[in-house]
This record gives structure tokens, C-alpha cells and sequence, in this order.
């Protein structure tokens, strides 16, 4: 049984269930209390859980990092916001240094289940500094998980597992989602495993991987090439990293063409990763290059004429789509 | 050092007028903003500070072309005092091509060098590190110039904070540290983010002065901004002034401020600096109706004018998205 | 709150050789492990604390198995303190499969949770605000349990070290800060990294107290402990301890310390705090010349096994390059 | 005519003659003054050009990197120094944040002549704190210039071409090069211009990308497949962003085959960019799948019979051009 979400809603939900169901789990980061967050992501958790457990913290992106992974040493599940994800710059070492090699530096004798909620992207006016999409720093660091939902019903699934995961996870939320991304979500303990991708669509001709706000374009890209009889196979990654080596190449094996779409920029951007990837294991199956609809390498401007010159979108992500049919 | 509170100032009746202006036309200028937000005009996050103009007034009127200043997301105001058109300013509000960004920002991140103003970045805390290193080159280079570098007191717990006033205070730099103590940051109020009563406190741990003072009597800003000015031109190093304020709309024009009392808001509004500031100068006979009239104006027009401008000032051109990255 | 330096309290005959135990192992830890550098055996960076050992014996010694430290690079002794055996320590700094962190690390980056020992990373500061974490779920759970969190001045100065003594101070945590200011951070003398005299004045911009203490007078340092421990167990708070000491070595072992004179080493030196203690128990006829000989056989011997164990144990396995990364 | 120095030396040297052509350039961080560096590097500089251009840091990484910024905003040229590439993530906000946008920010009005000096690499027993390679999280933001140098010719011209460079650029110096990569440098003013790679080893049947302290195993590498009559075009990066492509097509077009290979982590590490672009551009060209030998994506331990076991080397790379060569 399911009902109808927002992908905010989801995400909140997720956090009050697991705040239910396990003592441990508690909130921090800046106006997550009373006021619920910036976004509203964690309404009602200060009147249901109170003080202890929701907490308003200062202005210090490094100590709520700092202190998550304190906390989390003695058996507690800390989930801290970062009010937009590209603040998360100012917590940096903690998560990289501290957080990400804590298991391996103590001999696997202890691990730091935290979770950072970041959100994050772009489409909204943010300008430079409310737009950013930081996931390729984090994917880039071992010791780290990242997941990045793209529905209301990953969005919960995917906070619940983080937030049960023994490991750091960085969960990237598309703010561009929040009340734009709806649909069912599973009731209490469902959850969606990190490291499983999911397919949106299937088709045999072209293999489109994306995750975030980037699926809903790629999705409508993929019904225009329907119409010229291309089938395109659009892969949800939803997690980057561990990111879905099987799902990805039994899709590759099937349409010998791939396609990347994200949000972040282009350079060492995650599709990099999965390019370089597809290359090393899949060369032979290829009959076309793999190719990238990126954000360009440059920041994120606050004029929409800008924002939308720059933004990947349904066309960009057709043509792109066409050339590889043609090639 | 002579008490920074005390020190001896004499203004011109010209010079209060002008004051007076200034109190006027950023109060002005912040309201219409708030108006052009409501009417979906200005589409970007819109931090007033109303309320708080005796601090931007108090603190840059004695300063000179030459000096620095480092705002924070409230100070619209001192871009104006400092030298920027009204129209140029409420372009950049409206993330039009004759903005100081073309663009890319709608809000406070961008800076005129030639006017000795810094942009910061979105980062709170992070122009102060900034104001320490213009500062270092206005001593490097012997000159008396200084740099008035604003935080808010939520700002004051970043850890950028904390080595940009130590390192000032190693090298006896000439900075004026001006923090504007509006008693939240967001929706949290000061006795959640910091265990003292003022802000002021923070200085004896970098080896300099630190004032708390009521920041919305513009005379008393603009007499221990001289005094601190001073010691910053004599080579006597930093000054932190503390100035007592509130904020009178939300942390930002989308925030209700449900987390705030009425009687409070009451109690400060009633605290407004510019009746008081208006009290004086009538009993010094100094603005009379005529001038009250004639500024009232001035200030209208000013406004009515830079936004007809912004309102009819082209969007950036697509071309432009990539460019202004690297030199 | 009762003042700190005054703390009432008593040690039996068997206490205070126990302390004295404690000094020399460290001490005589340190200086073999100085010696294996010399003689190439022992490879990694060491960073002894020679000279500064009454903070750790002092500030450890009232502490309880659950009790909480954070130490920093030179504090190896706390470890011995909280329960790591002195051969495992060893192994640890030969980089053996049986160190603490199985030969990812030979220094004191790896803790043990069972014991209350927090192994940072090597960036100075980053301990703290886990430290304030590890203190905040002593107050969730209720315990009266305390984390000491150690740093050295030249730590004080990062923007971490504000951050999390911020947040102590606000949440009223249980912990006590312990400064260790040696003077030094490596080459950089202190008047040339803070404008102040006494580091424990920057604990009133955080609300609660700072106190500098001779940090060479083991007694003077575990009185002081006693009373911000008993303070912070009745849920008080925070106290900073600085104590004022000086390393004989250089920075690391490969340091050879030219930025500072013989003159001020020598005078440290005299400062030594084990004739000091030695003379007082001797005065009290607690350390007779039987017991003196006794306890430097116990420690040649202990540090002697230490490092015939840590010498013949096993290298890591090349296979465990790649494991303790995730869970 | 040129002369015979060190990697480390020729850092110096760069350093020495900036300086004196230039009054506006400086250096700063922990430890560089009078003790002239972790590593040596600014050794005779402080002598040389006294505390005023050669400035002694507290440890303060992200107020380094922001004061810093404010220095270049009033046209002077420092040269911070991170005394280990590790600690990098302490300044990261100021670096990807503040320096990375502000030309952009400003409309172009503005930049940021800043060189970053970071120490990375292992191979030096340095442990999971000291032997980081953090070159990608950089070359992911668009706004920073990116260098590694892997001969002291190059660390010379390299870091002189940074100098005088108008944008921010974070040039990493190996450890591992310092003392042992040794060669003729050039005397006096030649620059090595950012964005040209070098080509240290002419073939056609290989295009072998690669730089920092890769370069040595990978040319050691190529001569083993001489032997077996493959002939290796060995590329020296030099620039990691913007990276050569010109360079590395040519060479592709020529050897229709390539190997990358780098110290960095696989996952992200700047190879999966190179091989992504490759395959974009060069798809057609290629007889076999672009390879990459790299660090596993894990972190660096202490011993070295784990480390050794990570780093790429020479019989790693043999293996990985045979795959190719037999491709
Ligand atoms: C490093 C960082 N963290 C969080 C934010 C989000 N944010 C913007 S303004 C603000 C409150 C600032 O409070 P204060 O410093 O007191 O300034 P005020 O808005 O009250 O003038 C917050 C949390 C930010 N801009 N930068
Ligand atoms: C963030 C960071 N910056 C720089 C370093 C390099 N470093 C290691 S110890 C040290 C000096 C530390 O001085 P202090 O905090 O006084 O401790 P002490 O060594 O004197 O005991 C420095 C600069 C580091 N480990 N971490
Ligand atoms: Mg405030
Ligand atoms: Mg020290």
C-alpha cells in the first residue's frame, strides 16, 4: 500500500519514521528546529521528538559535521543538514578527513553511520551560491557513500537506508524536486538499497544514465526519440557512489550506445567516471562514443536568460540522443 | 588608546542632513525592494535591513574613497554610501545586464574595487579573512587607509570568524570589525547560538578592544566608528563594535518570522533609529518641514528612478553565460 | 561555581606513585621512541611530548574508564593512561598489523572506543568539535561521563577550535578543554600566531572559564582538572584548562629546533616537572629509594617488551591494503 | 644556458626571483618564515625580504587562502603556502568558493592572482594525512588553474607562469620529487606556460598520459616495451586544468591507443576526464579502450608494505601498455 507524496514531504516523513523507530537517530544543523529548516524538510520533528533531538545548531558547517561524527561513535545516527548543499564547502575536512577515513585509520574497528543532507541544484534563481551541485567532490573521496534521489519514493527510501547505513553518506536532495517531484511513496519500512540503480524506461537502442533533477528531462527526451522509433533505455543512478556497475552494463551490452545527462558541470563530473568506465569494460560492445549533456564548466548565474542557456534540458538531451542514433 | 565610546565628533549641520539622507534612502531603498519581491518583480532572496540602517550610516559616513568596506547580505546600503548608483544597484537586484554582476548574482557578491568595496561570496564569515588581507596591503603599502568589515552575530560562530580577527590582531592590522547584533540569525535567536551576552566579548581573545553599543542611534555608531577609525589610522590596530539592532522583516522577504514575538517586534520598532535621529535635528532646528519635504523627495525620485531603470535595463545576452570565468 | 584552581583534594601514598609511574613510562616511551627514530628503526613522523607529561598524568589521572579523551599529536601517554597496552602503542608507531590501526597509520590518528580514546586525523583542531559531539550524547544518555579534549595553542587558532567551543559553551557540555601551550607551534612562537597572553581568555567568548596553570606541576595541573571535571559532571559545563609548558624536542624528531635559544630551553628544562614531583614525595617519604628503583625497572622493562614485541611483529598483510574502507 | 638543481631548489629559486622582479609578490603560511618552510622551499627568502613579504601564519588554512584573496584584490601576488597538500581541505570553501567565482561575480571586472602552493604525493611514508594527491576536487571547479610539475625545470617555469598568472592557481609539488627529481632549470625569467603539456618521450604505437611523480615510472615503463618493439609516447600533463588537448589528440591520432596514468584515486581521479574526452573527440581513432593504472580507490596507508602495494609503478604500467600493445 502507497500514497501520494512531495519529494519534501517524503523526505520528512522518512526522517520522523526513523526518529520513531530508533532512539538514536536524531537531527542537527542551522533552523532545523522550531522553524522546520529552511525548505521544511524536518517540519514537526521539534514538536514530535523536542530539544534533544532536533537541534538548532550555530553557524558552523565543520563543528555539525565535527560533532555528527562524535556522536555517531557512541552508536548514534546523527542526520545534519547543510541549509544548501553548497555550504557543505565550509565542512569540507570534516567530512573528506574525518568522516571518510575514520573506519579505515581505527582498523575497521569502528565506523561513522552519519548522514549530511545536502540540498543541492539548480532551476530555481539560486545564483551562484543557492545552485551548486557538489556530488563529484564527495564521489571522488573513498570512504564515502553518495545517493542522489530523483522521486518522492527514493527520496524516502534512499534517506531511510542512508540513515541505517553504517557508513558517511553524503544524500544530495534537488531543491528544484521538493515540491515539483511527486508521486507514491512506501509506506513505513520499505526502503531503497544504496548501490541499486533503477530503470525508468526501457529500450534497446540508446542507454541514457542520469540521476536528480536531470531524469524528468531526459525522460521526455526519450519519448521524442520514441517517436523516430528510438528506444531509450533511461537508468535513475540514484546512488553515485557505490554507482550500479551491473545495471549499467547489462544495459550497455543490450544497446551498444550510452548516453550521460547531469546537472553537475562537465568537467570530472560524475558522467567522467562512467565514461571512462564504459570504456574500460564495455570498448568492444560500443558502436558510438559515450557522450555527456552536461551543465557547462563555468558557475551557476542568477539570470534566468543565463541559468536556462546553461542548464541541460529536454532538447539538448534529444539532439545529443539523435546524434548517437545517427552515428 | 582613548575610549572608543567617548570620543570627541563635531557634524556640520550639512553633514547631519546628509546623514539624515542616507537613513532615509536606505530605509527607502530596502522597502521598495520588499515591495518589488511581493509583486514578483525582483525574483532572487531579498535580505532587508530595515531596521538597521544606523549601523550602515553610522559606520561608513566618516569614511574616506580610499577605505575598505566588506559587507555582509543586509548592507545594500553601504554600496550606496560608498559610491554605487541607486540604479546600478537596483539593476543588480534585478539580475540585469547593468547590474555590477551582468547577471550572474541578483544580490551583495559583487564588489568595485575602485570604490573600495568588497563582494563577498554567500559563505558567511568568509569576507572577514578577505578584510584582513586588504587590510595587510593598506599597511604593507604605509597608507592610514582601513577596512570596515561587517558580520552578523550568527556569522560571528564561523570559523573563518575566528582566524580572520586572530590574524588581525597578530598583525595589528587596521580594521574596523562592525558586528550588526540583530538578535537572530534566520529563525535562531542569539542564546542558541552563543553562551555570552555580547558579541564584543570575542575580541579580548584576539588581543583587541571590543565595544557593544546601541546600534540604532546613528550618532553613537558613527562616534566610536571615529574613535576605532582612528586607531586604526594611527597603526593601533583592530577594533570590534558591537551594535544592538533588530531586523525588522523576516531573515529574508519568503520568511513569515513566525519564531519572533510581536511584542518584541513592538519593542524594537519603537527603538526605530530614524524618528530618533529626526528628534535631534529638529531641536537642533536643523531639518526643518522645507528640508523634510525636500529630502522626502529626493529620496523618492532617487528610488523611482533606478527602478524605472532596472526595469527597463536589458537581461544579460546568452553569449555572456561563459564568459568573465578566467581572465 | 566553586574556582577551579582552589579544588579541594587528597591522594593516598599508592595514588601518588602511581603518578609517578605514569610520568616516567611516558616519559621513557618518548625518549625510546626518539631513539628508535635515530636508528631508523621506527620510519613515521614522532612527535614526542618530553617535558609537557603532568598535563597528561595530571589531567587523566581522575579519569573513568567510560570518560571520553581527544588527544592530540604529542599525547601518546594518554593512550597508555586510558588502557592501550604499551606494546600495542608500540606496534602502532612501527606501523605493525598489531597497532592500533593494523599499519594504516603509525602515529595517534586510530582510538579505541571501549576505551574512550578518540584517534583525530592530523589536522589540529578537527578533534574538537568530534569532542563536543562525543559530549553531547553523555548528556543525552544522562550520564555523567566527561570527553577531555586536548589541543595545542597553535591549534587554538583554527576555525574549528571556535566552532566547537562555541557549541560546548551554548549546549553547556561536559567537557574540559586542555591546552597545551608549549610556546611553539612548530617554528612559530606564539606571539607571532595570537595577540594575547593566556589562550584560557578566549573561554569567556564562548561563556564559561578559562584558567592558566603551570602545566609542569602535575599536582597544580590534576587539582585543576578535579575541579572543571567535577563542574562538568554536575552539568556546568565547559571549563578550559591552559597549561603552560614547553617541548624539549624539536617540532618532530627531525626538527632540530634552531628558531629557539639554549638559554630558553634551559630554563624550561629546570623546569622539568619530575624533580619537582620526585623532591615532594620524597619530602612526604612516599618514594623511598627501594620503590624509586622498583618503578624504573617496571617502566625499562614495559617499554623494553614494547619494543621487542613491536619489533618482531608481523608486517600487514599486502591483502588488507584495500579493507576497513567501508563496513 | 641553464644550470643543474633540484625539484626543491628550483621551487626556491622561482620563488627568490619573483619576488625580486615583483614587489608585490609575497609569500605566506605556517612555518615559511625565518625556519623557511616545512620542506625547505622558502628557505633565505624571510633573510632575503624580511617579515613583511615573507609572513609566518598561524594555522589557519582557510584565513591563509582569504587573506590571500584580499591581497590580490589591491594588486599584490601572494603565494600561500599549505605546509602539506593534505590540509588543502581546511581552506576549501575560501579556494572553490571565494577565489574560484570572483571574476565571475564580479562581471569580470575583478580577479584573483593567487598561487596555492600544496606539497602532495606519496611514497614518503607519510600516512593517510601526508601523501594526499587533492588535484581533482580542483580541476572540477571551473575558475582555479591547476599545475603539477614533475621536473624541477618545470617546477621553476611552472611555478613563475602561476605567479604571474591573473587567476587563482593551486600548483602542486610533489614530496616525492622534491630531493630526487633533479635537472637543468631555466636561468632567470622563462617561463613554462600554463595549459602546454610536454611530450618526454616520442612513439607511435602508445599515447601514455601522465604527470607529478608518474612520470619517472611511466618513462622507465615505456622503455621496457622498446624492448619488445612498442614504441610509447610518454605526456607530461604539466597542466591538469586547463589540460593540453591539443596535445593529447595529436598524439592519439598517431598511437590510436592510450594509457593514463596518475597517483590520484581512480574514481574521479582526472584520468577518468581525459579518457571521457578522448572518447568524445577521438572515438573513431581508437583501435583499443583508454586504460588508466591509478592509486585504488582507497586511502594511503603508513607502511609501506601496504603502500607500496597501492602506488602504481612501473611493472603496473609495463602490464597495462602490454594489455594495450596486445590489444
Ligand atoms: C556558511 C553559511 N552557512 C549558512 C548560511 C545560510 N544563512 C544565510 S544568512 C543566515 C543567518 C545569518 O545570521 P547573522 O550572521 O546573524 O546575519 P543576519 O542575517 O542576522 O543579518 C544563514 C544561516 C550561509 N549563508 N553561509
Ligand atoms: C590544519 C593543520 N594545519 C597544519 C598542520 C601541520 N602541523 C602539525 S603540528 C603543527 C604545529 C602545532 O602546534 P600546536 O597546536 O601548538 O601543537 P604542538 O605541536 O606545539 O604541541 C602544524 C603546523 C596540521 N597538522 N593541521
Ligand atoms: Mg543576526
Ligand atoms: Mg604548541
Amino acid at each position: 500500500m502507497s500514497k501520494e507524496l512531495s519529494y519534501l514531504d517524503a523526505i520528512r516523513e522518512a526522517l520522523a519514521e526513523e526518529m520513531r523507530r530508533d532512539a538514536k537517530v536524531f537531527v542537527l544543523g542551522e533552523d532545523v528546529g522550531a522553524y522546520g529548516g529552511a525548505f521544511g524538510a524536518t517540519q514537526g520533528l521539534h514538536e514530535e521528538f523536542g530539544d534533544a533531538r532536533v537541534i538548532d545548531t550555530p553557524i558552523s558547517e565543520s563543528a555539525i559535521v565535527g560533532i555528527s561524527v562524535g556522536a555517531a561513535l557512541r552508536g548514534y545516527r546523527p542526520v545534519a543538514e547543510m541549509q544548501f548543499a553548497d555550504f557543505i564547502s565550509c565542512a569540507f575536512d570534516q567530512i573528506v578527513n574525518q568522516a571518510a577515513t575514520l573506519r579505515f585509520r581505527y582498523g575497521g574497528r569502528a565506523s561513522v553511520p552519519i548522514v549530511i543532507r545536502a540540498p543541492s541544484g539548480g532551476g530555481v534563481s539560486g545564483g551562484l551560491y543557492h545552485s551548486q551541485n557538489p556530488e563529484a567532490w564527495f564521489v571522488h573521496r573513498p570512504g564515502l557513500k553518495v545517493v542522489a534521489p530523483a522521486t518522492a519514493f527514493d527520496a524516502k527510501g534512499l534517506l531511510k537506508a542512508a540513515i541505517r547505513d553504517e557508513d558517511p553518506v553524503v544524500y544530495f536532495e534537488h531543491k528544484y524536486l521538493y515540491r515539483r517531484a511527486k508521486g507514491p511513496v512506501p509506506e513505513g519500512d520499505e526502503i531503497v538499497p544504496i548501490g541499486v540503480a533503477a530503470t525508468r524506461r526501457e529500450g534497446d537502442d540508446i542507454t541514457l544514465l542520469t540521476y536528480g533533477a536531470m531524469l524528468t528531462p531526459s525522460l521526455e527526451a526519450a519519448e521524442e526519440l520514441a517517436k523516430d522509433g528510438v528506444e531509450v533505455e533511461v537508468i535513475d543512478l540514484r546512488t553515485l557512489q557505490p554507482f550500479d556497475r551491473d545495471a549499467i552494463f547489462a544495459s550497455v551490452d543490450k544497446t551498444n550506445r550510452a548516453l550521460i545527462v547531469h546537472e553537475d558541470v562537465k568537467t570530472l563530473g560524475i558522467g567522467a567516471e562512467l565514461s571512462a568506465v564504459i570504456m574500460e569494460e564495455r570498448f568492444e560492445q560500443l558502436d558510438a562514443p559515450v557522450l555527456r549533456v552536461t551543465y557547462p564548466d563555468t558557475h551557476s548565474p542568477f539570470s534566468q536568460v543565463l541559468e536556462q542557456a546553461n542548464l541541460p534540458n529536454t532538447k539538448k538531451i534529444v539532439d545529443a540522443l539523435r546524434r548517437l542514433a545517427e552515428y | 588608546m582613548p575610549p572608543i565610546k567617548r570620543t570627541k565628533f563635531k557634524l556640520t549641520p550639512e553633514q547631519l542632513l546628509e546623514m539624515f539622507y542616507w537613513l532615509r534612502l536606505i530605509r527607502a531603498f530596502d522597502e521598495r525592494l520588499s515591495v518589488l519581491v511581493r509583486q514578483a518583480k525582483v525574483r532572487s532572496g531579498v535580505y532587508t535591513g530595515i531596521g538597521q540602517e544606523a549601523i550602515i550610516v553610522g559606520t561608513c559616513f566618516g569614511l574616506r574613497r580610499e577605505d575598505y568596506i566588506c559587507p555582509l547580505h543586509r548592507d545594500l546600503g553601504s554600496f550606496l554610501m560608498k559610491g554605487v548608483e541607486p540604479r546600478v544597484m537596483m539593476a543588480q537586484m534585478f539580475g540585469k545586464q547593468g547590474g555590477l554582476s551582468k547577471g550572474r548574482d541578483s544580490a551583495l557578491h559583487s564588489g568595485v574595487s575602485e570604490l573600495g568595496i568588497f563582494g563577498n561570496t554567500s559563505m558567511l564569515g568568509a569576507n572577514l579573512p578577505v578584510a584582513a588581507g586588504l587590510a595587510l596591503t593598506f599597511k604593507m603599502d604605509r597608507t592610514d587607509n582601513v577596512v570596515v568589515a561587517y558580520f552578523g552575530e550568527g556569522a560571528s560562530n564561523t570559523g573563518d570568524f575566528h582566524e580572520a580577527l586572530n590574524f588581525s590582531g597578530v598583525h595589528r592590522l587596521p580594521i574596523v570589525f562592525v558586528c550588526e547584533n540583530n538578535q537572530y540569525a534566520y529563525s535562531v535567536p542569539i542564546e542558541r547560538s552563543m553562551a555570552i551576552d555580547d558579541v564584543a566579548e570575542r575580541a579580548h581573545g584576539y588581543g583587541f578592544d571590543g565595544v557593544a553599543i546601541n546600534g540604532n542611534d546613528v550618532l553613537a555608531v558613527y562616534q566610536s566608528t571615529l574613535g576605532a577609525l582612528a586607531r586604526a589610522r594611527g597603526g593601533e590596530g583592530p577594533t570590534l563594535i558591537e551594535c544592538k539592532t533588530y531586523r525588522w522583516h523576516g531573515h529574508s522577504e519568503h520568511d513569515k518570522a513566525f519564531y519572533r514575538s510581536d511584542e518584541e517586534l513592538a519593542m524594537w520598532k519603537s527603538r526605530d533609529p530614524i524618528p530618533t535621529f529626526t528628534t535631534y535635528l529638529q531641536a537642533r532646528h536643523v531639518l526643518t518641514d522645507d528640508k523634510m519635504k525636500e529630502i522626502e523627495a529626493r529620496v523618492a525620485q532617487t528610488i523611482d528612478e533606478a527602478v524605472e531603470y532596472a526595469m527597463n535595463a536589458p537581461d544579460p545576452n546568452p553569449q555572456d553565460a561563459m564568459t568573465d570565468l578566467y581572465t
